[in-house]
């Protein structure tokens, strides 16, 4: 088994967390390597931060269980070069996002809810690639408060901050000012209109610090990240499906694609949620496990 | 034109002074002297023999660690360090001048210490620049627009500025050229005469403190004084082996810039340019209208009127009333065998050099009324 | 073997890194400053616009030159070229007014001697003012390669692999561990080099005896 | 390339308002002054006292090698990570920067102050004591004017890495001219990064212009001029 070690994934995720969402800009620190998995083994890749790294070891401990022969080869690089690695052969199988992954593939893709977007990303996807079903974890945008802020105000969804938006500062990473799925999109759908907006270019652990420690109100953070049971932060509900859905889904080259492999990791998707991702997130990011060992446990939970 | 200041002279007194430091060295050891006042007092020696050291405990640059030293009758350990450095000139191997500051404002810098008016801070810089021959234009400028014997006399303007009756000099001279270093040492002099300041000297060159001291002491390695006496005393009467090695070799021929005689001294008849040589002597003197040498004329070298291409020049002019060492060098340096004697730089005669040295080996040995380097 | 929360395998492998991207720009920057400076010295009126130009480049931040050589270059922005280029212009900047200065420092009848002796003028830089410039040179390296450490570890805003991704890894963490690895080996890294620097020119410069002042 | 820089440099939208380069720049030279002042208290007095008295002399060279390599990232998130929850408001994030700035400065301060007054001719030293002047007379009236040119050259390479450095404050979401690298960089804005690039480098030299000037009014001529 090919070295997929905690560190290089969570360095590599430096202070590109917003690769989990949409425009990812994970690293690529292995991509130099190379070989071509045989016929009877497959090979499964992972992006360059924790969570796809987590989910890939997941994947492979499943797939193993049933008795799949299996490779992995972690921390590829971003989305441009583990594609190319899926149409050469270098791999078989990634774990992806469905909302980035469709608008990758089609930059015009308009749904946002979780139903919508898949059946885009069934639309655009090539042949030689296949999604598998999605699972119900998603790790996307999320707009969240404290529990105070919450109850203070009483908020639930997004939009409840409408009234009180105006004293209140915004933070997050700073292409979330920009683009419409952020600012803009915020103001357009909901109506909101903070403050003052403090771009956090230092990953999300700045922005959720910021928000625990008051220096912003409402935070910017991806669904999945541990600082959100960590520190009780409210994830407000997003009725109005602003932010596109991201629900895990494994990608795999059509040639790889068999009954076994499909049954093992629908049942893996279907045991997933967000608050599960979340948790076992935390055990590698904050808690400094191995990935391996992570998944190893959560599969042998799920039997 | 420099006004002749007359100080009220005093003078510096060393007893048993010690200096040894933590790790045990002994840079000065039990020395004592006194700097008569109105004298040139100058501290010789090898190095590391401690002259450095003693003269900056006289201003408190460093402090002795047993012993006494009295300046103008005081004891120095009694006055504030930086009064007393204050009312002390102090002039240094490399001028020491602040680069950042103009002449005029090196030279005021103790008139300003010592709080003076603006005015008359000025006033006396501009004074002991004139008297150090950097009058008018060079106050302006700043120390790196100068020579280096240019950059020493402000130096010496500097430490002259605040009206000291005591004047400490570390290897004043030693940095400079030997052709300017020369002039320096005569200008020196003359001002020193001039001004009557007490001045206690330290150089390494046995020579200048021949050519500048009433008083020499001579130190040796470990700090003691080996010889306090006057320069032809100290030439003549060397204490023991060190002072005679380190006096030097020629000290003999030294000796004689101190020993006068009476040299027979003989009636010439010179001749000026455009006139024939004299023909009763193998070589004539050339004088010009008012009786200066100028040369001398070989009567088989020279056809018709004397030019000045015929002129032979060299040799040294003794004075009249000059030492030993003035007439051998003048009859040893002379074209014609014969030595040539001024006054006031006009022709007295000539005179012979077998004569001077006959005079030379007659002559008593020299006895100067030594002062003893330990006197109390 | 884990120490603050950083695999010790992972710490050398960071290092080894850190020491590729912030040691080759050192001796790449140093051959390509050899020929400005001594351009500079050659050529009088190339003196000022060359010290100027290359003084300019040390003020360009460097997240700026990391993010922007891509877009020069046709790289990745993950391409560790980007920092080795990034880094090398770092050193020329800081090594090209030292290399000047080095070549000066030679004392003139030095110079003049070998002239007189016959030497040519690229002879005589080679055979009597570099070797004779070594400890001027070895200082401003010693400079450049200690900044070079520090700056290397920017790049882990563009997740370039080296020591700095421990800064962004812990903080991503909320771990304190990580960061102080990482600043604790930048600055072993740092002496490191400084001290390989100070002895190579220690050797290469046998007639510099340490001379003990008294 | 260049042309669609230059066209983002020409916008007049992009010089105006809150974020506008005209803000950004005063914002950057702000902090950049504030560094500078607070590093310039710490390493002066130190560099003095060092120059001046000859003691400590280790402490400052390992100061000024030591604190050039320490490496400027990792200080800004230990000291966010110390003081973010420590700190309110504004403040929780400029304190930070501050710091990385401030360790930035001191070296090149200190070895100039420190090499400025060490350099002093000892002759001048010695004689400014042996007239008569106290310890802090020589100080200030020839060390310090002395060591000017070497104290100034000091303080503008400490200048010039503090206004290249002072981008990262933007990391922690403060402004100044880095808005415009990290905001470029997270919106793959190319033009934007490029042209804060050069402003970055446009007002490092203005000011390193502006120190020159202030250094020609205050160095005595006598340390430039030679005969």
């Amino acid at each position: 088994m090919k070295r997929t070690s905690i560190l290089a994934a969570t360095l590599a995720a430096g202070l590109t967390l917003s690769a989990c969402g949409g425009d990812s800009d994970p690293l690529d620190d292995s991509g130099e390597e190379s070989g071509s998995s045989s016929s009877d083994t497959i090979t499964i890749g992972s992006a360059s931060f924790p969570e796809n790294v987590l989910l890939m070891e997941i994947y492979a401990a499943a797939l193993s269980d049933a008795g799949v022969d299996v490779e992995t080869r972690g921390n590829i690089g971003q989305r441009e070069t583990y594609i190319a690695g899926l149409d050469d052969g270098s791999i078989d199988m990634i774990p992806e996002y469905t909302g980035a992954l469709t608008l990758y593939l089609n930059a015009d893709a308009e749904a946002t809810d979780p139903d919508g977007v898949y059946a885009e990303l069934q639309d655009a996807l090539p042949e030689n690639l296949t999604v598998l079903e999605p699972s119900a974890a998603e790790d996307k945008d999320s707009i969240v408060v404290t529990a105070e802020t919450a109850s203070e105000y009483d908020l639930t969804a997004i939009g409840d901050l409408e009234p009180v938006a105006g004293e209140l500062v915004l933070g997050g990473p700073p292409e979330f000012e920009e683009r419409f799925t952020g600012v803009p999109g915020l103001n357009e759908v909901y109506g909101l209109e903070f403050s003052a907006f403090r771009p956090l270019a230092a990953g999300s652990n700045l922005t959720a610090q910021s928000l625990a420690n008051g220096q912003i109100d409402v935070a910017n953070i991806f669904s999945t990240d541990p600082s959100i049971s960590e520190n009780d932060f409210v994830v407000l509900d997003d009725p109005d499906a602003l932010f596109v859905a991201q629900n895990i889904v494994p990608l795999v080259t059509t040639d790889a694609v068999n009954d076994e492999i499909t049954t093992t990791l629908n049942g893996v998707s279907a045991e997933l949620d967000t608050a599960i991702l979340t948790e076992l997130l935390a055990q590698v990011v904050v808690g400094g496990e191995a990935p391996e060992d992570v998944a190893r446990e959560f599969v042998d939970s799920i039997g | 034109m420099p006004t002749v200041r007359y100080m009220v002279s005093c003078m510096i007194r060393l007893e048993g002074v010690t200096k040894r430091y933590a790790d045990g060295t002994v840079a000065v050891d039990n020395l004592s002297f006194e700097a008569p006042e109105g004298k040139i007092t100058v501290l010789v020696g090898p190095s590391g023999c401690g002259k450095t050291t003693s003269l900056r405990m006289i201003n408190r640059m460093i402090e002795p660690t047993e012993g006494k030293i009295f300046v103008d009758g005081k004891d120095a350990s009694s006055l504030k360090p930086a009064e007393l450095r204050r009312s002390i000139g102090y002039v240094i191997q490399h001028a020491g001048l602040f680069p950042h500051r103009t002449v005029l404002s090196n030279v005021q810098t103790v008139p300003n210490l010592l709080k003076w008016d603006k005015k008359r801070a000025k006033d006396r810089a501009m004074e002991v620049l004139e008297l150090v021959g950097l009058g008018g234009d060079f106050a302006k400028r700043y120390p790196g627009q100068l020579s280096g014997g240019q950059q020493q006399r402000v130096g010496v303007a500097r430490a002259l500025a605040g009206d000291p009756t005591v004047m400490l000099m570390d290897e004043p001279f030693s940095a400079i050229d030997p052709v300017v270093r020369e002039v320096l040492q005569d200008e020196f002099l003359s001002l020193q005469e001039r001004l009557g300041t007490t001045i206690v000297m330290v150089t390494h060159d046995i020579d200048e403190a021949i050519k500048l001291g009433h008083r020499i002491a001579v130190l040796r390695e470990g700090g003691t004084l080996a010889q306090f006496s006057s320069p032809d005393d100290l030439l003549a009467h060397p204490n023991d082996d060190f002072v005679a090695g380190f006096v030097g070799r020629d000290r003999g021929y030294r000796a004689l810039s101190f020993q006068r005689a009476e040299v027979p001294i003989y009636p010439a008849q010179p001749v000026e340019l455009g006139d024939r040589p004299l023909p009763d002597e193998e070589w004539s003197i050339v004088v010009d209208a008012n009786r200066h040498p100028i040369g001398w004329v070989e009567r088989d070298a020279v056809e018709g009127p004397i030019s000045q291409s015929d002129l032979q020049l060299g040799g040294t002019l003794a004075e009249e009333h000059g030492s030993l060492r003035g007439f051998l060098d003048a009859a040893l340096s002379s074209p014609s065998g014969r030595g040539v004697v001024v006054n006031e730089g006009r022709l007295v005669g000539t005179l012979r050099p077998q004569e001077v040295l006959q005079i030379i080996r007659k002559a008593p040995r020299p006895s100067g009324d030594t002062i003893a380097g330990d006197s109390e | 073997m884990r120490l603050w929360g950083v695999d010790l395998g992972e710490l050398i492998e960071l290092t080894l890194d850190h020491i590729y991207l912030a040691g080759v720009p050192l001796i790449v920057g140093l051959l390509l400053a050899i020929p400005l400076g001594w351009l500079a010295v050659q050529r009088k009126w190339l003196y000022g616009p060359l010290l100027a130009a290359t003084g300019l480049m040390y003020t360009i931040p460097s997240l700026a030159l990391f993010i922007i050589l891509p877009g020069i270059l046709g790289t990745q922005i993950l391409d560790p070229l980007n920092v080795l280029v990034a880094m090398t212009v770092y050193t020329i900047a800081l090594l090209t007014r030292t290399v000047a200065d080095a070549l000066q420092s030679v004392p003139d009848h030095v110079k003049q001697a070998a002239t007189a002796m016959g030497y040519s003028p690229l002879r005589r830089l080679f055979a009597v003012d570099l070797p004779l410039g070594v400890p001027v040179i070895a200082a401003g390296m010693r400079v450049a390669a200690v900044s070079n450490v520090s700056i290397v570890s920017v790049a882990a805003l563009v997740g370039v692999s080296q020591l700095g991704i421990l800064f962004t890894a812990g903080f991503n963490r909320n771990a304190m561990g990580p960061i102080l690895i990482g600043v604790v080996a930048c600055l072993i890294l740092a002496t490191l080099f400084d001290a390989i620097i100070l002895s190579v020119s220690k050797a290469l410069t046998p007639w510099q005896t340490s001379r003990s002042g008294s | 390339m260049i042309s669609s820089v230059f066209d983002w440099l020409s916008t007049p939208a992009n010089w105006e308002g809150d974020r506008g380069i005209i803000s950004q720049t005063l914002t950057h030279l702000e902090y950049s002054l504030i560094a500078l002042v607070c590093a310039a208290l710490i390493a002066v007095p130190m560099g003095l006292y060092i120059g001046h008295t000859g003691r400590g002399r280790v402490v400052a060279v390992s100061i000024a090698g030591g604190f050039r390599a320490i490496p400027s990232l990792g200080v800004l998130f230990i000291a966010v990570l110390l003081l973010l929850p420590r700190l309110r408001g504004e403040l929780a994030f400029a304190l930070p920067s501050l710091i990385v700035l401030v360790i930035l400065a001191i070296p090149p301060i200190l070895s100039g102050v420190y090499a400025g007054i060490a350099e002093v001719d000892p002759a001048a030293r010695d004689a400014a004591k042996g007239m008569g002047m106290t310890g802090s007379q020589v100080l200030w009236q020839v060390e310090v004017p002395n060591a000017l040119p070497l104290m100034f050259s000091g303080m503008r390479s400490a200048m010039l890495q503090i206004i290249a450095t002072a981008t990262i404050a933007a990391v922690v979401g403060l402004g100044g001219l880095g808005r415009f690298l990290i905001d470029g960089q997270a919106t793959r804005d190319y033009d934007e990064m490029a042209g804060g690039a050069l402003l970055v480098a446009a007002l490092a030299l203005l000011v390193d212009f502006v120190f020159g000037l202030v250094q020609r009014f205050v160095v005595s001529p006598g340390l430039t001029k030679t005969a």
